[in-house]
């Protein structure tokens, strides 16, 4: 792989500079300022609906920095799952919860403190850990690496057996969600007299 | 393009995904929380795919992936969480503690009830409304 | 040699034990054929296995078993003299027990089940003593105690017998782990579980740890062996049935640590502080259990504690570096304590109570049982060490050994340096075994007095300790005959065994070929000791005697000698004041000991043990708090940490 | 839920645009037939489930038990030597699935562990039973259905050769758990999927950044590639691709139950179906064990002693946690017993973890062996376990198995027999070897204080292993009190078929092993790669 390594020529000594962005890098750091903010209000605000929009813009943005990447399926997947499909399974399941529509004061558990250090730590961490690998590694953008087409040959012609795993995991996520949201209804009904019966129950406590 | 870019912000997207995941109390909003931090190694592996310039596209495959178990796990994770509201008639994750060892010394069985009693109040409510 | 004979020996008994498993409750009639006759036949075969094998010569023959890639294990055989004598003691003594079982409990509901274990059981003892390979070996061992502990279970329906079973259970145990651990250090190093290859490497110095190999050897041995401070079980299993008190307890399991001592002797005599610890164990072993047998007025725990003490001498002869003495005690105290049981039994069973002082009551016992009293009288005077009866050739033996050991010639054959064994353990063992032979012959003469020849009084009292028989006979009819046979068979070793070792090439030809004949000196001094112990019991019995024509409540000697509520009444007597001074007080004080041992000693042991992990599990659970976000900070907090720290590490 | 199937529809484009001829990979249907028939029956339950008359169910748990017995009868062909398939067409070279001893070791346990649970749990299924000891049945077709499922992605994940095939092999295994672990729709239920869940997909986001890095480092996630990349890798990516390494293995760690990845494991265990705990406390471990295995010694070798470190210090945390914790087991609490079971598990984590550790130290992949060995024995005796536990039914609570010998006999001499084998005490023989083997590889990489520590260990579980068994054998509590009432309902009733079939294969299997531990503890001496 070193071969490899060496043709993407990712650590030849740091040619560009970063105080001179080219304007993909402009772009890419104006949306990423806006994922990151998103982000961040996404994980604290206290309207409980407006965190899950928040994570709209996010998701969104990242799938334009996808497309800054050249990677063209990903960010249009992105698009189609995330925001046509997550996002509205939140919101139902925010919804059905009865979760309140507007500020509630308990959005945050009391393991805050805990929850502050231990991000702030990984944050410390990985940073340090990314800047002091890639500092010099530059991205060559030229040529399109993610275009539909690349896209299925690659996932037709390596990624087969994952590929068709995956659609086991699709298959047993979609049975197990069904069989879990389908109420204690059918066969199962009549178990709320009978548990009140069931000798199993401890009584002498 | 700087590698150092996206790199940083994919992983300050998995910090803020971390703190969201400790501090939140809904579990609908620590799921999101869990996307952010999924998100975040999917722009972690598109942007070392593009810069390693891999010719089995290896970093794409795996971000569909990732999204593709991404999307399977919230949604059985929104019926896991819905359930768990029909039985104990709460989404706190804080609250969900009946089975720690502290609740199970001082009489599980008590609380056992109590989260059944939820149970068939909830089933006796689901019978009135059909 | 043909192989099929020695390994049908402890094939037989286990087919027997399945068999009778399994058809037990179907046709209750096979039960006993099926109890009696595999295990005789293992014994006949013992025997003509020992014949063919003949003395001085030794048999290996093993397949490999499992390449667990490393020490291989093997199912290995290993015949040589010591297993000979032992496996013929065995066969003997199990079917012996089995036929007097087939009529001491001949109404139990749970016979065949019963008959199975202890069928199981005597496989098990034959696989240890036949064993090649330690492994195997370790599979009889854990077998046997299994058996055993079903077996003092037996009436589970008694509280006793259910505290008994689990003690025995979890005393033996406690031994048991150290044990393994040495084993499998002993493998480790000897790159092999086959003894005779561990005894190669023994022998050319390849022990790393010969010293720690030892020590933990011997905690497994005192579990099994009931050995000074592990010793405390043994007493409370009597609450089984006397005939397997019998087999187990006297003959056979309680001998296994010894003989794997006696097996690994070459590992022992490497390191002089195990030699030095076994020394010291068996002697406050025979010097304490000696003590308790003269406090005790249940006849089976009298029994009892004399097996513990007669165990310390076995371990005091291998202290002494001489494996010769110590089996040819093994084998001689086999056939007496067995004896003794078997009429302990008929005795009981005659006279409805374990209590000897109620049996004193009893008008004309001697004369209800003969075959039980004379039996008895000669095991007695076996145990006594008194000639020409085996116990006292081979007690001699091992006072000689430890003799020599003091004087620095210790007698250890060829197995070793005779300045491997340290002299202040032979000089321990000397003492304490003239000490424990004065006061055998003391509890010994005090049993059979008051047990069969005080004067009749009144009735016994309503809460003497009683073993309950399900077999309630009249007591005017005799025991059946087979309850009485073995009693003779047994006799005869008892009588005749200890002449083997006078000629080197009778025994001495089939172990290590050392003479065995007592020295004069300890002769003089051991008979001496026998003599006085026998001496002062008697006077004490006198006294009780007068003591009763005087028309004071009815009392022995036993009593007298222990019940500081007769302190006042002592006084005049100065016999009496002078055993007071010798042997209450410091009964008491061992009773006290055994006391604390049990409870604080081992107690605090398991407590101590548990306390730190207690406070840690104690810790974990805290942290089980049930809140899922809890368990996440922990579980991303350590990911953080690991990546800190392998990013810093590297 | 149609989000599945949006989700699908991308994907499923392009499969029909591709050319099958030319660029799809050839595959070796004999090689990948284990996963691949246990997916199949999956959907043939899945399938029948909807065609089956109501009272014609039962035979839904059958079908499982005879897809999953063909499955195991696939390996049979595969002993010998490795095959490869799904292999890289490009100049890289390299296969996605082999199928060498290792994988068949693991896909062994996999599917053999699978089948157990089908036998525990054929009476726990069917609604009509109402004695599963639990308050209701569970539905039978989807329980079929995501059992098989988990079992497949278990059986491809040690034989998977990438990362990508091992992330996905690793969610095909769990996320069907969730749904098990939660599929009596109770308040205990949902409480432990929430938070069997919770921590999984936690644990899988950190496991996925860690490949990320790793990705970066070694430009490839080809295991073998990557032991390739990360040796020639500049300096510079070295820190990054040593905590991406450790970073990965937080995955599997979770699932093996490693401390302090372990939270999930009791609280879930006691609220799951009591087949479905034994099930993760096999099959789930085993699926985790085997990634560790492969991740460590094939794909970061080169870093050997870093994550050898981390794992040994794991592997002691994760003993004396599970082990100190199971000591403090009260007798009294409800679920005790799988309370007891699930730390007892933790605890074994810890000594299965040992050999890889050793593993990293060796600089060799000959330790593992010994994890190989001990997972079999452990798999086998811990679903005995299990099934015993599931037998008595009743709260639970430890106090239940009082004198279990006087009401059942041949249940209690079966629990006893497996907590000794679990303990490693003869006669359970077979354990005892377990814990030589994997304490002889800790000593011969020089791990000389993790064999201490494991010493340790094994004598403090001793004590509660022994406990328990002494209190089968304790007789009854006289007063009817808790004791009474739990076990006698389950006394009295007929063992049903299909856990009497599970117990007597268990019991049977460790027994044989304990006659001939060479069988299994052949694999410790073979090359498994």
């Amino acid at each position: 792989m070193s071969t490899l390594l060496a043709a993407a020529g990712p650590l030849e000594p740091a040619a560009r500079s970063y105080l001179s962005p080219t304007g993909q890098e402009v772009v890419f750091l104006l949306v990423g300022v806006l994922v990151l903010g998103a982000a961040v209000v996404s994980v604290t605000t206290r309207r409980l609906v407006h965190a899950a929009l928040w994570l709209v813009v996010a998701l969104g943005g990242l799938a334009v920095e996808f497309l800054l990447l050249t990677a063209e399926f990903v960010a249009w997947v992105q698009v189609l799952v995330y925001l046509g499909s997550v996002i509205v399974l939140v919101l139902f399941g925010l919804m059905l919860t009865r979760a309140p529509i507007g500020r509630s004061p308990d959005a945050d558990s009391g393991n805050r403190p805990a929850a502050l250090a231990v991000g702030l730590a990984s944050a410390a961490t990985l940073v340090t850990l990314v800047v002091d690998a890639f500092r010099s590694s530059w991205i060559d953008l030229s040529g399109a690496a993610g275009t539909t087409r690349v896209t299925g040959e690659y996932l037709f012609s390596h990624w087969v057996l994952p590929f068709e795993a995956l659609s086991v995991l699709l298959l047993a996520a979609l049975i197990g969600a069904i069989v879990l949201s389908r109420t204690q209804g059918g066969r199962a009904r009549p178990r709320a007299g009978k548990l009140r019966t069931a000798p199993t129950k401890p009584k002498e406590r | 393009m700087h590698l150092a870019y996206p790199a940083v912000l994919a992983v300050l997207l998995f910090s803020v995904g971390v703190y969201g995941v400790l501090a939140r109390r809904n579990v609908i909003l620590v799921l999101m929380s869990v996307e952010l931090m999924l998100n975040a190694v999917n722009l972690n592996l598109v942007a070392f795919d593009v810069w390693l310039r891999d010719t089995l596209h290896a970093g794409q495959a795996l971000t569909l992936f990732t999204i593709t178990i991404a999307a399977a796990e919230i949604g059985l994770g929104l019926a896991i969480v819905l359930l768990v509201y029909r039985t104990r008639r709460t989404a706190a994750v804080d609250e969900v503690t009946a089975l720690g060892d502290r609740h199970e010394a001082d009489g599980q069985g008590a609380d056992d009830q109590g989260a059944d009693d939820h149970e068939a109040a909830d089933a006796a409510k689901e019978q009135a409304a059909a | 040699m043909n192989l099929a004979l020695p390994i049908l020996v402890p094939v037989l008994p286990a087919l027997g034990a399945a068999a009778g498993l399994a058809t037990g409750r179907r046709y209750p009639g096979l039960a006993r054929p099926l109890a009696v006759l595999p295990v005789a036949v293992s014994a006949v075969l013992a025997l003509v296995t020992a014949l063919q094998l003949g003395t001085g010569a030794t048999l290996d023959a093993g397949t490999r078993l499992a390449p667990t890639g490393g020490p291989d294990l093997s199912l290995a055989l290993h015949l040589d003299g010591f297993s000979s004598v032992i496996s013929v003691l065995v066969g003997l003594v199990a079917t012996c027990v089995q036929v007097y079982s087939t009529a001491y409990l001949k109404d139990d509901p749970r016979y065949p089940s019963y008959a199975a274990l202890v069928s199981l059981f005597t496989a098990a003892m034959f696989l240890v003593v036949y064993s090649g390979d330690l492994i195997v070996l370790l599979v009889g061992w854990e077998v046997m105690g299994i058996c055993s502990y079903f077996l003092i279970g037996h009436d589970w329906e008694g509280a006793d017998a259910r505290t008994a079973s689990l003690k025995a259970f979890l005393v033996t145990k406690l031994g048991d782990v150290p044990f393994l651990f040495g084993l499998f250090l002993l493998g480790a190093d000897a790159g092999s579980f086959r003894i005779t290859e561990v005894l190669r490497t023994a022998a050319d110095g390849g022990l790393h740890h010969p010293t720690l190999i030892a020590l933990l050897l011997l905690a497994g041995v005192a579990g099994k062996s009931a050995q000074f401070p592990l010793h405390t079980w043994l007493p409370d299993a009597m609450a089984g049935p006397t005939p397997v008190s019998a087999l187990i307890h006297a003959a056979t399991m309680v001998a296994a640590g010894v003989y794997l001592v006696a097996r690994l002797l070459p590992v022992f005599l490497l390191s002089s502080a195990a030699l030095l610890v076994l020394a010291a164990m068996a002697a406050v072993t025979m010097v304490g259990s000696a003590l308790c047998a003269l406090a005790q007025d249940d006849l089976k725990r009298v029994l009892a504690y004399s097996t513990v003490g007669q165990l310390g001498y076995m371990t005091g002869a291998l202290a002494s570096g001489d494996r010769q003495a110590a089996v040819f005690h093994l084998v001689a105290h086999g056939a007496f304590k067995a004896l003794l049981f078997l009429t302990a039994g008929v005795v009981i069973h005659a006279a409805h109570t374990n209590s000897i002082s109620a049996m004193s009551r009893i008008d004309g016992l001697r004369r209800r049982v003969p075959d039980a009293y004379w039996t008895m009288g000669l095991g007695l005077a076996a145990l006594i060490g008194l000639p020409p009866f085996a116990g006292f050739f081979s007690k001699e033996s091992v006072l000689t050994a430890a003799e020599h050991a003091a004087r620095g010639e210790a007698l250890t054959g060829h197995l070793g340096p005779a300045s491997a064994v340290p002299a202040a353990a032979g000089w321990t063992v000397l003492v304490a075994g003239l000490l424990t032979a004065l006061l055998t012959a003391a509890y010994a003469t005090r049993l059979w007095l008051v047990a069969f020849h005080a004067r009749p009084v009144a009735a016994a009292p309503a809460d003497a300790p009683y073993s309950p028989e399900p077999d309630e006979a009249d007591p005017a009819h005799a025991e059946p005959g087979a309850m009485r046979w073995p009693l003779w068979v047994l006799a005869v070793p008892t009588l005749g065994f200890g002449l083997l070792g006078l000629r080197t090439d009778w025994l001495p030809a089939l172990l290590d070929g050392e003479p065995l004949r007592p020295a004069v000196a300890t002769v003089a001094l051991g008979l001496g000791a026998a003599l006085a112990g026998i001496l002062i019991a008697y006077a004490a019995w006198r006294r009780a005697g007068a003591r009763t024509a005087a028309g004071q409540p009815a009392a022995d000697p036993g009593r007298l000698l222990l019940g500081p509520a007769y302190g006042p009444a002592q006084h005049g007597f100065g016999v009496d004041r002078l055993y007071s001074a010798l042997f209450v007080r410091p009964t008491g004080a061992a009773a006290r000991l055994v006391r604390f041992l049990d409870r604080a000693v081992v107690e605090t042991y398991v407590r101590g043990a548990g306390a730190a992990p207690g406070w840690l599990g104690r810790a974990v659970r805290f942290a089980q708090t049930g809140n899922a976000q809890g368990y996440l900070s922990a579980l991303l907090a350590g990911a953080v940490l690991l990546a800190v720290l392998v990013a810093v590490g590297s | 839920m149609t989000t599945a199937h949006d989700l699908g529809q991308p994907f499923m484009t392009p499969l029909a645009v591709a050319d099958p001829g030319g660029l799809i990979q050839s595959v070796d249907w004999v090689a990948v037939a284990p996963p691949l028939i246990a997916a199949l029956a999956a959907l043939a339950v899945l399938v029948a489930d909807l065609f089956l008359p109501e009272a014609r169910k039962r035979l839904l748990g059958w079908l499982s038990a005879a897809g999953l017995l063909a499955a195991l009868a696939a390996l049979i062909p595969l002993v010998g030597d490795a095959r490869s398939t799904f292999c890289f067409t490009g100049p890289a070279g390299g296969c996605s699935y082999t199928a060498d001893h290792f994988a068949l070791a693991f896909q062994l346990l996999a599917l053999g562990g699978a089948l157990l649970t089908v036998l525990l749990s054929l009476h726990t299924v069917d609604g009509a039973a109402p004695n599963s000891g639990s308050a209701a049945g569970l539905p039978g077709g989807e329980y079929w259905f995501l059992l098989l499922s988990s079992a497949c992605g278990a059986a491809l994940l040690p034989a998977a050769r990438d990362l990508a095939t091992l992330v996905i092999a690793l969610e095909v295994a769990t996320l069907p758990g969730f749904a098990l672990v939660g599929l009596r729709r109770d308040g205990r239920g949902a409480e432990s999927a929430l938070k069997f869940f919770l921590s999984s997909v936690t644990a899988t986001a950190v496991m996925l950044l860690g490949v990320s890095f790793v990705y970066a480092a070694a430009g490839t996630v080809q295991l073998q590639g990557i032991a390739d990349g990360l040796a020639h890798a500049p300096g510079q990516l070295k820190p990054l691709a040593e905590a991406g390494a450790v970073l990965t293995l937080v995955g599997f760690a979770f699932k093996t139950a490693a401390v302090p990845f372990h939270f999930w494991v009791p609280d879930t265990y006691v609220g799951a179906p009591l087949p479905v705990a034994g099930y993760l406390s096999v099959v789930g471990k085993a699926a985790g064990l085997s990634g560790l295995a492969l991740v460590t010694t094939l794909a970061f070798r080169p870093y050997g002693h870093t994550w050898g470190l981390v794992l040994a210090v794991l592997a002691a945390l994760t003993m004396t946690a599970g082990n100190t914790a199971a000591l403090r087991q009260r007798a009294d609490t409800p679920h005790g017993a799988v309370r007891l079971l699930a730390w007892s598990s933790v605890g074994q984590a810890g000594y299965l973890l040992v050999p890889l550790a050793a593993a990293g130290y060796a600089d060799s992949a000959e330790p593992l062996g010994a994890t190989v060995a001990y997972a079999l024995i452990y798999g086998l005796v811990n679903l005995g376990a299990f099934g015993v536990v599931a037998l008595v039914g009743g709260s639970g609570r430890l106090d239940g198995f009082r004198g279990l010998a006087g009401r059942n006999r041949w249940a209690a001499f079966a629990l006893a027999f497996f907590l000794l084998c679990l303990a490693g005490l003869p006669p359970g023989v077979v354990g005892l070897f377990g814990k030589v083997v994997v304490f002889r590889s800790a000593v011969d990489a020089g791990l000389g204080w993790l064999a201490v520590v494991m010493a340790v260990n094994v004598v403090i579980a001793l004590a509660y292993y022994l406990k328990w068994t002494a209190l089968l054998f304790a007789p009854s509590a006289g007063e009817a009190g808790e004791a009474g009432e739990a076990g006698e309902p389950a006394a009295t009733r007929r063992t049903p078929a299909g856990l009497g079939a599970a117990l007597g294969l268990a019991a049977a299997g460790a027994a044989v092993l304990s006659v001939a531990p060479q069988l299994v503890l052949r694999v410790v001496s073979g090359s498994l790669f």
